[in-house]
């Protein structure tokens, strides 16, 4: 698969129907596979694809850097296309402007594969790679059931050992690609709604904020808490409001180009049984 | 086929005449009836007019009963029985509160899941077609008003059959007996009803006006399915006349009536020559 | 969180409610001298539309006890859809308070029209006498001990 | 650093009585950035707003809060005080220590000290609140009227008399609505065409009105002082300008026998027609569903044979027309509620028990009109519809579909009581051995005159009246026998009728939710337009610059209706007293530089008062995408400040800082 993706990136540049191509270099045995940024058809050979191809490099294509370049192709997995959706929902990328590389996918290790479920990017202008035999989702260790099992108060501890380890570095805020926006809310000023310092007042009101910015957002790629320095696990709060958003709403992010998304659309027939 | 069976207090009484010609048309057509065991008064005006929980305790009584028999569908030919049984049964179905009191009362469970059919309703389970072909005498020359009087089809919501403002069950069953039905306008007018002995100058002027009409649009006969209506206009037939110095002569018969000729059983069988007005 | 310190507790409350009904149905309280405690502190804004999740949190930061939010009924609405958008953000922001721990029988959701002069009365007795016994959030108050103001020149 | 004077008021001594105004005062005082903090007996009254006046110009003070009742009672008297003396208005606020304190807490020292909170948050906004400018809109002073029944027709006579340009829009091929249908009006009875004809013509000659009649409103854009209106000109095939009128196309067409729709099937008209005589503009129409030429395409061809001035257009097609325009005056009247068995969208179950389709001499009340006009297609003799002879005894329904919870609409539909008796009273002049009965609940006669007029028609014209409904109607040997019951007499009740009329309820006109929605204007459960207040606007509604009148916003009478129309265009002549007109300024913007243009707030504003937008440097040259608010149609709710993840939209009057500062405030 690694040979056709290096053709199809030369053909592409060398045919000028793109400038630059997003794709996956080469890394130690252990380490994760960087992105790298061809522009030239004899750097082709560089794109590499295996089991350590984690990043979702549709984070890239909002970057102004990028956009620079001029009109990209952009190397992503099944889980990785969603993003685009999204993007393309929230007019952050002009799909026609686009060309995308699906590769077919059969894993790339948990815990970002643990509740896969596009194993083939349903969207690309080119798929590379057969339909894998379905990896089997095996549900993988659900933190998230664990979680919800304890009481509130022992979930407050929970979330207060864990957020004593955030150091504010905003990674996870960096590695999303969800997450666009020129200055953030983090970064404001008057008022400052969050509080800047990473004291647990912070780094709380931080958390929070990310969550429900995400929230009937996110896709679930697992970057986060992938990228967290401090390992600690955000996903269980994008997948908490995920499973949410899914009970309440039946809307799952990313999978359906035409379904009207969450927030900014109302019904009066929104069911809840918490307001008197 | 076994149907259960809820007589109610006319077709043991003064018009025993309809539970003969009920049983012997339906026997004809292979319907076993089968009475409610130890079935009681089903409340009729009486009760609702004076106690509506009681008028709701008699009727879930008799549904308890037929459950207990096992019966899930049964037959009342009279349709005050049939519209007080439904609407008990309405309630025992929507009101959980009210069915744990009235199990109390009747001291029997009573869920309201038996369904309550009239005798039209028994024909048209059975089936027009099949009806149909079971006809040897063809009642040719009958022109018959078919007469629904106030409760066959009222309360709409109650009974759900037919249209209450314009009904037409009967016709198609006299239809498929090979007779002739008219036009007219008193199908669901009062015939006075109770009053027959409180007040019968009303039920006077009314069955009048009923026979009248059926006449003018060139009836022959009058076709009932209601044990009062046939009281007030074939009993009282004699009273009008001479009240109102007319000469009706209209003979008034039981929808079963017209079934049981058509399949060739005899007057007597079907009770027919124990009516006020009878030719022969 | 022993008898005495209940008793003796008085919480505080911030009620963040929309201009058009909610405000009106506690001035309607006021002309009809329907007493209730007065742990509240109400804050006006022009639809509830415009409350922001930021603001839930920001109140528990400041020390509040609990916060209630509150405006017209669905349909009521001022400007036809502010409640429809604020109910789709408060069903899902209250799945993330309960997978944080956060107390979420501190925030509390109601629709009070302008005529409801009773109902905002009532809520006001209820939600008081609910935090009185739920006490102090110390929990929440424990993680801003000591913390710069969001507005600097705001000083105290 | 802001120099605040913080304002204390008694309200005699509903505040003072339990809030220790005193203590407030000098509490406030050492706030910082207060420069002067005093209390005052009645702040509202005249002295009360000169202190504040003078304490500005004195102190120097740049921002004003005054503690003291709800700010729906004030805000706007101290924002004018403020102003006078030289303050932004937008820099005043308001702590309700009366109806939010005061008045609900009894205990002087927990009240005294909720008090100082209460003004402590509004100093912290203040401090933060931005000077504000109202907005000023353009407006376009020309104004559109919709619908041109005797209401549409009024209000653009007073709009274009008041010298300005109306824009009216007529659906059907003629303007004159309902009215020019009926035969004499209640209670004067002098004939609607004699009153109304000459305001037709008025309406057609005005040198300000431009009438786009057979043509609909497609579309509604714009804001207040500023609508882009789009219209649907519907096919006529015939050139109004160069057709003179003359009566040879429709004197020629073979295809006679359609129900004439101005006759509600009374009478009928060919496939080219004018619908009736007075018909302003006096110009033919050709149905599309009748015309063999246009159904088929070829053949026939009559009428362009005849016409000398060669105006029949068989090729005509829709046209779209776009007219800016400042105002709008809904005027959309009503239709009768369809007695039948179908109701449309209502869950209405109708009248089968009445016969209404299924006997011909069941007719409704704008029939019977039409039966009594004198240009109707019986030229005024009251026959039966089935055989054409004169109809002895009339009985008269009210109440048919009105006042009616369980089978009709729960409303009074107001004007039938009157119409009734004025037919009982029309039809005894015509068939003077004829005897008219009348069913009825209540008599509803409130207006001038309008009691005198109903005991005549009892009185003098015999009409007899029972107090009680029908409960069936059938036909016996050429009879319609109406079955009712007279209550008052307690006894049951047959009437041989020759012809029966039905009063049937009011309902607005069809289409009108379409064109509500493309007004953004409210409407009922039964499709009655909103007005903003019942008593105090009773002819605005919730949309900026929209006004309505007549029957499209409640059944109401001629008297009435015409009244309104004045009253909203009344209203639209304020609007083009203006130059310019001035929108409260508490709207949204966007931080263009720092919006992601995610474009969540343009799906989420209900107004779509944001579009999106490009933001270009001073030269042009594209920067990047972005959302921007048109301050015009933001009505200030600041949904989309909550649902903006970067904080680049914000709400003047309510800004993040603001709020923040209030919150802060509490500690």
């Amino acid at each position: 698969m690694t040979e056709r993706l290096r053709q199809t990136a030369r053909r592409l540049l060398e045919e000028g129907k793109v400038k630059v191509v997003i794709g996956y270099g080469a890394s130690r045995p252990s380490a994760a596979a960087p992105p790298v940024f061809i522009t030239r058809p004899d750097d082709a050979g560089k794109l590499e694809w295996n089991d350590r191809c984690f990043a979702n490099l549709a984070v890239y294509l909002t970057r102004k850097e990028v956009k620079a370049l001029g009109k990209a192709a952009v190397v992503v997995k099944g889980c990785d296309e969603r993003a685009l959706v999204v993007l393309e929902k929230e007019s952050q990328v002009d799909r026609s402007a686009l060309y995308v590389i699906g590769m077919a996918c059969d894993g790339v290790g948990a815990p970002k594969c643990a509740g896969c479920q596009v194993h083939l990017p349903r969207f690309a202008d080119e798929v590379i790679g057969e339909a894998a035999p379905p990896v089997a989702a095996e549900p993988g260790p659900n933190g998230l059931k664990r979680l919800m099992a304890r009481s509130p108060a022992e979930r407050w501890a929970f979330w207060n050992t864990e957020f004593a380890r955030c150091v504010k570095c905003y990674a996870c805020r960096q590695v999303c690609p969800l997450c666009y926006c020129e200055r953030c809310i983090a970064d404001k000023n008057r008022p400052v709604v969050i509080d800047t310092s990473a004291t647990p007042k912070g780094n709380f009101a931080w958390h929070i904020t990310r969550a429900f910015h995400l929230a009937a957002r996110c896709i679930g790629c697992g970057e986060c808490t992938r990228a967290c320095p401090a390992g600690i696990p955000l996903g269980l709060l994008n997948q908490s409001l995920a499973q949410a958003t899914e009970a309440k709403f039946g809307y799952r992010p990313g999978m359906d180009p035409q379904a009207e998304p969450v927030f900014g659309a109302w019904s009066p027939t929104d069911k809840e049984d918490f307001i008197r | 086929m076994e149907l259960g069976y809820y007589p109610g207090c006319a077709l043991h009484g003064t018009s025993n005449d309809y539970e003969d010609s009920v049983r012997a048309c339906l026997e004809a057509l292979g319907v076993g009836l089968k009475e409610v065991s130890d079935w009681i008064c089903c409340g009729a005006t009486a009760a609702h007019s004076i106690n509506h929980k009681l008028s709701i305790a008699l009727p879930a009584r008799n549904l308890a009963l037929a459950e207990r028999d096992g019966f899930d569908e049964i037959l009342a030919p009279c349709p005050m029985c049939s519209m007080e049984l439904l609407k008990a049964a309405d309630l025992m179905k929507s009101d959980g509160a009210l069915r744990q009191e009235m199990g109390r009362i009747v001291e029997l469970n009573c869920e309201g899941r038996t369904s309550v059919l009239n005798l039209i309703q028994v024909f048209q389970k059975l089936g027009l077609d099949r009806i149909k072909e079971a006809v040897r005498r063809p009642l040719e020359g009958l022109k018959a008003a078919c007469y629904y009087g106030c409760l066959l089809t009222r309360p709409p919501e109650t009974l759900r059959f037919d249209d209450c403002e314009r009904p037409s069950s009967m016709e198609a069953v006299v239809a498929a007996l090979g007779g002739a039905t008219v036009e007219w306008n008193y199908k669901t007018e009062c015939c006075g009803a109770g009053m027959t002995m409180a007040n019968e100058d009303i039920v006077l002027d009314l069955s009048h006006k009923i026979l009248t009409n059926a006449a003018a649009h060139g009836a022959n006969c009058v076709v009932v399915a209601c044990p009062m209506c046939h009281v007030n206009l074939d009993m009282k037939q004699a009273d009008i006349e001479r009240r109102y110095s007319v000469r009706h002569g209209m003979t008034i018969y039981y929808l079963s009536d017209l079934v049981g000729r058509a399949l060739g059983l005899s007057d007597k069988a079907l009770g027919i020559d124990r009516h006020f007005v009878y030719g022969g | 969180m022993s008898e005495a310190i209940a008793m003796s507790f008085e919480p505080k409350i911030i009620a963040y409610v929309c201009n058009w009904c909610t405000y009106l149905g506690a001035d309607l309280a006021g002309t009809n001298r329907l007493e209730y405690p007065p742990n509240v502190r109400i804050l006006r804004l022009p639809c509830t539309g415009r409350i922001d999740f930021n603001l839930i949190v920001k109140a528990f930061e400041m020390g509040a006890d609990a916060v209630l939010v509150s405006g017209c009924h669905p349909g009521d609405c001022h400007y036809t859809a502010g409640n429809y958008h604020a109910r789709r953000r408060w069903m899902l922001f209250r799945s993330l308070l309960e997978t944080l721990g956060i107390e979420t029988e501190r925030v509390q959701f109601t629709w009070i029209s302008a005529a409801e002069g009773k109902k905002f009365q009532q809520v006001i007795a209820e939600i008081t006498e609910k935090t009185r016994a739920l006490g102090p959030y110390t929990a929440y108050q424990g993680l801003c001990v000591g913390q710069a103001s969001a507005c600097p020149e705001a000083t105290k | 650093m802001a120099r605040i004077g913080v304002f204390t008021c008694w309200c005699g001594e509903n505040i003072a009585r339990t809030v220790d105004v005193e203590q407030v005062a000098a509490a406030l005082g050492e706030l910082p950035g207060v420069h002067c903090s005093l209390h005052y007996k009645y702040m509202c009254s005249e002295p009360g707003q000169a202190l504040i006046g003078e304490k500005i110009k004195n102190e120097g003070l740049d921002a004003v809060v005054v503690a003291s009742c709800s700010p729906h009672m004030h805000l706007r008297t101290f924002r004018k005080t403020a102003a006078g003396a030289g303050v932004n208005p937008y820099r005043v606020e308001m702590a309700n220590i009366r109806e939010q304190c005061s008045w609900v807490h009894h205990d002087r020292a927990t009240a005294t000290a909720k008090a100082i909170d209460l003004i402590r948050m509004s100093v912290a906004k203040v401090r933060w609140d931005e000077p504000l400018e109202p907005i000023k809109v353009p407006v376009t002073r020309r104004a559109l009227v919709v619908g041109g029944g005797v209401a549409g027709i009024q209000a653009a006579l007073d709009i274009a008399d008041g010298g300005y340009e109306v824009v009216l829009v007529e659906r059907d091929p003629s303007i004159g609505g309902k009215m020019a249908g009926l035969s004499e009006t209640f209670p004067t009875l002098d004939c609607s065409q004699c009153i109304l004809t000459p305001r037709m013509v008025e309406v057609g000659q005005h040198p300000r009105i431009k009438l786009y009649t057979y043509s609909e409103v497609e579309q509604v854009e714009g804001y207040l002082g500023n609508f882009t209106i789009t219209i649907r000109k519907k096919a006529r095939y015939v050139d109004i300008k160069s057709c003179t009128g003359c009566g040879d196309c429709w004197n020629s067409c073979p295809i006679k026998r359609n129900p004439s729709e101005f006759d509600y099937g009374m009478g009928m008209r060919p496939a080219i027609y004018m619908p009736f005589p007075q018909a302003v503009p006096a110009r033919p129409v050709i149905d599309k569903e009748t015309c063999t030429r246009l159904k088929k395409g070829k053949g026939c061809g009559l009428c362009e044979k005849k016409c000398l001035t060669h105006s029949i257009h068989f090729d005509d097609q829709d046209q779209l027309v776009t007219e800016k325009v400042g105002a709008v005056v809904v005027a959309t009247g009503f239709k009768l509620y369809s007695i039948g068995q179908e109701q449309g969208d209502s869950k209405t179950t109708g009248y089968g028990e009445y016969g209404y389709g299924k006997f011909k001499d069941v007719v409704t009340s704008l029939q019977f009109e039409r039966l009594l006009s004198a240009s109707g297609p019986t030229g005024g003799r009251v026959v039966r519809p089935s055989d054409g002879k004169e109809p002895k005894n009339v009985v008269f329904l009210s109440c048919v579909g009105s006042r009616d919870d369980a089978k009709g609409l729960p409303y009074c539909s107001k004007i039938c009581c009157m119409y009734t008796a004025k037919h009982a009273m029309l039809y005894k002049h015509k068939v003077h051995d004829g005897q008219a009965h009348v069913f009825y609940m209540d008599i509803r006669a409130g207006g001038k005159n309008y009691e005198e007029f109903v005991r005549r028609a009892i009185e003098q014209d015999g009409a007899r009246y029972y107090r009680g409904r029908v409960s069936r109607i059938y036909e016996e040997n050429g009879k319609l026998m109406v079955r009712g019951a007279d209550t008052l007499a307690g006894a049951p009740v047959t009437i041989e009728a020759d012809l029966v009329v039905l009063a049937a309820a009011v309902v607005p006109a069809a289409g009108v939710r379409d064109l509500a929605r493309k007004l953004n204007v409210g409407y009922d459960e039964y499709g009655f337009l909103l007005e903003s207040h019942p008593k105090l606007r009773p002819v605005e509604t919730s949309a900026a610059g929209v006004f309505i009148c007549g029957a499209c916003q409640a059944p109401k009478d001629i008297p009435e209706a015409v009244a309104q129309a004045s009253a909203a265009a009344g209203k639209a002549l304020i609007m083009f007293g203006h130059e310019e007109l001035t929108r409260e300024p508490e709207v949204a913007r966007i931080d263009e530089r720092n919006c992601a243009a995610c474009f969540t707030c343009v799906r989420t504003c209900p107004y779509h008062a944001i579009d999106r937008a490009e933001l270009l440097t001073p030269r042009g040259v594209f920067v990047k995408r972005t959302a921007r608010v048109n301050p015009g149609l933001c009505m200030g709710c600041g949904t989309c400040v909550s649902v903006c993840p970067s904080k680049s939209a914000d709400l003047a009057g309510f800004t993040e800082q603001e709020i923040y500062a209030e919150v802060e405030a509490l500690v």
